[in-house]
């Protein structure tokens, strides 16, 4: 279980979150929903130490831990690959840092590169593809950290709905057959009500909690639902008010 | 009064001293002129840019004088400073060398190529050093000696670097060149381009004139004469000044005008050691005042 | 050939025939600076004398340019890991670049010798600086987000050197070894005013002394092309190792 | 202070007692290298001779320098815009670190006389190239994306330079402003050589014949001392100028 | 008009597209939707000179030109802010570098910051603020160009519905308001259908037009219309299709 508490941040006298709360079950899939600029990629990047929080009590898998470092593989709104590496490369990163076994993830990452529709593009550089295509380097890298806990910021904003689907269908994967736990920023709200076993709603500055919707629809989901479409209406409602706040 | 530059051949140390002397009494202006001195980055500075015209006069040896005459630089002679060589084959004392002939086998070290390693090459050939091995050393004299790494050097001044030694604890021995078989000549003299001797000739021979009244005064007053060159150049070591000085009297020039048969055996010398590879006429070399 | 190529060659050819002009005109003797013609006749002319002069210096410029490699990499890797040693180590490295040959000579004489060494030890202190600064200001550079995502896969410091800050050092680097490798041949040639018997540097002091003033830039000519060759050896070599920059 | 603040100061202090000890144990003489305490006590109680010097040599230092800075930024700028024109340039530019003092000076008499202008001019020659070398390289470092971003707004190449290239190029500048600062001391200190009257050059020179060879080494400590004190000031303001680096 | 006839690129061998036709109506508001890696960036890129495609016939407004170059605001993919500058400065670059009044078109900029729910923020630097601010950013520094043809590469794809939502609304009053003409890509099938007039459907590589809709439904639109919810699922279906070829 990962329990976050009483987590603090404040830039230069404006507070971006303070006693801010969340607990994640082991093996869920939980996705925060907010407006832009509310503090989600900064709730992110205080979990794993990218930036030092105010104050916060973590723990994971009943674990008191200063901030999750090494046990969660993270990744950022930004894609961050190395423009001297090919993608295959930049994805396997992590193999080469950690010390696990480069000819079996090699084996893995293309695997996951071919699902994801790279396949054929493991020896270009960042800068020889697309946007969409850099993002998805960006999750098989995030994918070889081989960790149990992942944090997604965002992970599939500049894809088109159909690799999209796809990669959902993927990340799911992940949660049903190896039992990972994801925690995972989105804008797109069928996308959290599809994929998510809690969905959070969170407010604009200072960030909180304001709603949050617990879905235990079987997996994988069909937006034809109407259920789901229920639910986005009472999303899409709470989002509009926060704003207007 | 008439202006004229003056550069020295190294930086300014008691072998200047009658310059100071002139300048200090008033000897210049006496004879109508004002000297600026000028300290050189090189020796060869002040023959080329007294030649180029540059400078009005310069302060040279006679062995480089002769050599840029060789390679065709336009310059002359009108007055010696120092009448004698300087230059010593110079050793530490305890090193059982008594005779040029002990140095065979050994490294001798010389301070300028070009120069000191052909006057080391006829030294040794004339004094029958044998199997010797010439090192550059440059100016770094005495730790070369010191740390054994060379058994003598050829070119410090016998007047000056001694001195210097001595006041670090360590004596100095030296073979003199004239005595050696090295024919004698003027260690330091003053040249001038031909253009600055045509333009300027009465000036120049004012400045050798007081140039020779200064010498006079100081051989006659020499504690005197000291004191002035010590005021015009206050960052000398008063101590090791004074001793060189002790040591550098007896060399300067008595008489104002050159000792061609002294050039004419030397430039002979030269040829035939190597020094230079083309003869030189040494009387178009010295201007001779009338 | 572009018109714009034109310019380099035209450019070289302008200047030197302003050279060669201003000094005929204005009649400045040879022995103050000699007109490029007399430089080049006497640099092609006099080639088997300055060769084997060239050969030894040459030497010592490429062991100086090792020797500064091997020192610079790792100082500026240390100094860059730990920033205490920076600040306590950066006195001394400004201060070597202060001291004057004259004041090492004894020292270099007294503990190195005559031998090759005194001359690549002045090469080595005057070519390392360059490129340890530009190296060490490299890698401040690197940009923190990339740190972060190392220091997120757990990556030790030899890890996140080799991938990361060494390769996003690379261009600072090779600015500072192209600084270096042009400095390195006057490092030579000053060394080599402590006890040489032999090299570029020997011969200009011992030309310098005969007045053989054409010989001196003859030899200058062939340092200068030298400093060029390694110039352009290491922008082959840039080209080669960065090859991710679409420049 | 943190522990790691000790570091700095502890570790200049071993090096200095190393080097105290070294002298003394092994009786190597003062005029080969005086032992650091003699170096503070003549540089210390012999301030009044050296501080006029200095400060002639500190007056050419920071001309150079300017001088440097006038000619290397317009240089870079130049070669940037113009690849041609640095194809045809960089040959004199490493050329011109090639040439020794010997071979130059007496052609900087000839041009400049003997006043502080040809020593600020090989002051210049020193300075002004790892400073054009790297603010060059900076330059073209710049990312391809942003100046598309710069032609796409129609930006011409004065507007592009002062909002993008030369914010871009500042952290390698001021690498090459250290360098520079750095070697500008032996920089005026060589310049010296060519016929100066005063300056810390000047004065090296005399006590280092006349075996003075701790006030030679006095003289190297204020030297580095105003090489360390400019190295700083350049640190400040880099700091000042590259505020956006969250560094 | 905007026409583009026989836009062709080649990458290393790999045809992106080849005998690419395209025509914008003045006033129009055009969206391309295609998966992700299809070349919609290399089209924009090589229109507006980024690149040299290795064919192209151009004109605009009759005019026939080598490229857009000055005559559209692009605004890329990448939101491309420098560092050294505040948002508000780095949005007032295009005016900068013209000839445009400062202070007229700083009050602009600072309206469309405000519009943007930017406000407050003109004097921080890029690096401290959010993706999703960075790219309204953007936004406003490429409406800064004051230009006739926009063109805009996923312009919104980092922020959250509502956000989103008003600057649709922004967009389509540079239409209405200002006679903008508008070429869009986007990952957004409601998106593309509640703004254009016509929407391209992009096929993946090699790139072509494999269906074209044409809206002419009153602005502003919602997405109750069932006739949009019905253009939905062919673009779906059609994008589908596409992947699977
Ligand atoms: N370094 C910083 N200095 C000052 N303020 C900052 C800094 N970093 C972030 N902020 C502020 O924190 C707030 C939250 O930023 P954050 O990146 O967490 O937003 P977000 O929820 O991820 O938004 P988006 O969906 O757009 O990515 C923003 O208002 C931003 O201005
Ligand atoms: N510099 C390059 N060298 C080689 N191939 C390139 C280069 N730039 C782009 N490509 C290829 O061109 C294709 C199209 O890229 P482009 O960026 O136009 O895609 P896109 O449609 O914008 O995708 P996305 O929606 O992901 O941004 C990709 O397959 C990419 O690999
Ligand atoms: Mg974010
Ligand atoms: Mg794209």
């Amino acid at each position: 279980m990962l329990k976050i508490s009483g987590a603090a941040k404040i830039y230069g006298g404006q507070t971006i979150f303070s006693r801010f709360d969340l607990t994640v079950a082991q093996g869920q899939f939980n996705v925060l929903v907010g407006p832009s600029g509310c503090g989600k990629s900064t709730l992110f990047d205080g979990l794993t130490n990218v930036i030092s929080l105010d104050k916060m009590a973590l723990s994971w898998k009943g674990e008191a831990l200063p901030h999750l470092g090494c046990h969660a593989a993270y990744m950022q709104q930004k894609d961050l690959l190395l423009p001297w590496f090919s993608l295959l490369d930049n994805a396997l990163l992590p193999v080469k840092i950690g010390n696990q076994s480069l000819a079996a993830m090699t084996t893995m990452a293309e695997n996951l590169f071919s699902r994801m529709g790279l396949k054929g593009y493991e020896s270009h550089r960042p800068n020889e593809v697309s946007g969409g295509m850099r993002q998805r380097c960006a999750l098989v890298r995030t994918l070889m950290f081989n960790r149990d806990l992942i944090l997604l910021d965002e992970p599939l904003s500049a894809l088109d709905a159909i690799t999209r689907r796809r990669l959902q269908s993927l990340l799911l994967l992940l949660q049903t057959e190896f039992n990972k736990t994801i925690l995972m920023i989105t804008h797109d709200i069928e996308e959290a009500l599809l994929l998510a076993d809690e969905v959070y709603i969170l407010s604009p500055l200072p960030m909180v909690i304001t709603d949050r919707f617990v879905l235990d629809q079987e997996k994988p989901r069909k937006f034809t639902d109407p259920r789901l479409l229920e639910i986005k209406e009472k999303v899409l409602a709470q989002l509009q008010e926060g704003a207007h706040r | 009064t008439e202006k004229l530059t003056l550069m020295l051949d190294w930086f300014p140390n008691v072998d200047h001293l009658p310059i100071y002397v002139a300048q200090e009494m008033g000897y210049f202006s006496d004879n109508g002129i004002e000297v600026e001195i000028i300290t050189p980055s090189d020796t060869a500075d002040a023959l080329k840019l007294a030649a180029s015209g540059n400078v009005d006069l310069a302060v040279s040896y006679q062995p480089q004088t002769i050599i840029a005459a060789s390679q065709g630089l336009s310059i002359k002679a009108v007055a010696p400073l120092v009448v004698h060589p300087l230059t010593t084959l110079l050793f530490l004392e305890n090193k059982g060398i008594k005779n040029p002939s002990d140095l065979s086998g050994k490294k001798i070290g010389y301070t300028v190529p070009g120069l000191m390693d052909v006057l080391l090459k006829a030294f040794a050939d004339i004094n029958h050093i044998k199997d010797y091995t010439p090192v550059n050393v440059g100016f770094t004299i005495l730790p070369a000696l010191v740390a054994n790494k060379v058994d003598a050097v050829m070119g410090p001044f016998k007047t000056y670097e001694t001195v210097g030694m001595a006041q670090q604890g360590y004596t100095a021995r030296f073979f003199e060149l004239e005595k050696w078989g090295i024919p004698d000549y003027e260690e330091l003299i003053f040249v001038c381009g031909p253009k600055a001797l045509a333009d300027k000739s009465q000036a120049i021979h004012g400045f050798v004139k007081a140039l020779d009244k200064a010498q006079v005064y100081t051989r006659d007053h020499s504690e005197k004469a000291l004191a002035l060159y010590l005021s015009a150049v206050p960052q000398a070591d008063k101590t090791m000044e004074t001793q060189a000085f002790e040591l550098t009297r007896p060399y300067f020039a008595a008489v104002s005008s050159h000792d061609v048969a002294k050039w004419k055996a030397f430039a002979d010398f030269a040829l035939a050691h190597g020094l230079i590879t083309t003869r030189v006429d040494v009387n178009n070399l010295i201007h001779l005042w009338k | 050939m572009r018109p714009s190529n034109y310019l380099s060659p035209a450019l070289v050819a302008v200047i030197l025939v302003l050279w060669e002009g201003a000094v005929r005109l204005m009649e400045i003797p040879v022995f103050i600076l000699p007109p490029p013609s007399t430089i080049v006749v006497t640099a092609v002319g006099r080639a088997s004398l300055i060769l084997p002069h060239a050969a030894i210096t040459f030497a010592e410029i490429i062991l100086g340019i090792l020797l500064a490699l091997g020192t610079a990499i790792p100082l500026a890797t240390v100094m860059f890991a730990k920033p205490p040693l920076e600040k306590a180590l950066s006195p001394f490295l400004v201060a070597s670049q202060a001291i004057p040959v004259f004041a090492l000579a004894p020292l270099l004489v007294v503990w190195l010798g005559y031998g090759i060494a005194s001359k690549v030890f002045m090469a080595w202190i005057i070519i390392f600086f360059p490129i340890t600064v530009s190296l060490l200001s490299g890698l401040k550079n690197c940009d923190p987000e990339y740190r972060v995502l190392f220091r997120l896969m757990g990556a030790s410091f030899y890890d996140t050197f080799m991938l990361l800050y060494w390769p996003w050092a690379l261009p600072q680097f090779f600015a500072g070894l192209r600084v270096g490798v042009s400095v390195a041949t006057i490092g030579a040639v000053i060394g080599e005013w402590v006890g040489a018997q032999q090299g570029l540097g020997f011969l200009m002091i011992q030309s310098n002394a005969r007045l053989q003033v054409d010989l001196v830039f003859a030899v200058i000519l062939w340092l200068s092309a030298m400093g060029l060759v390694m110039w352009s050896l290491v922008g082959i070599l840039e080209k080669k190792m960065i090859k991710w920059k679409p420049i």
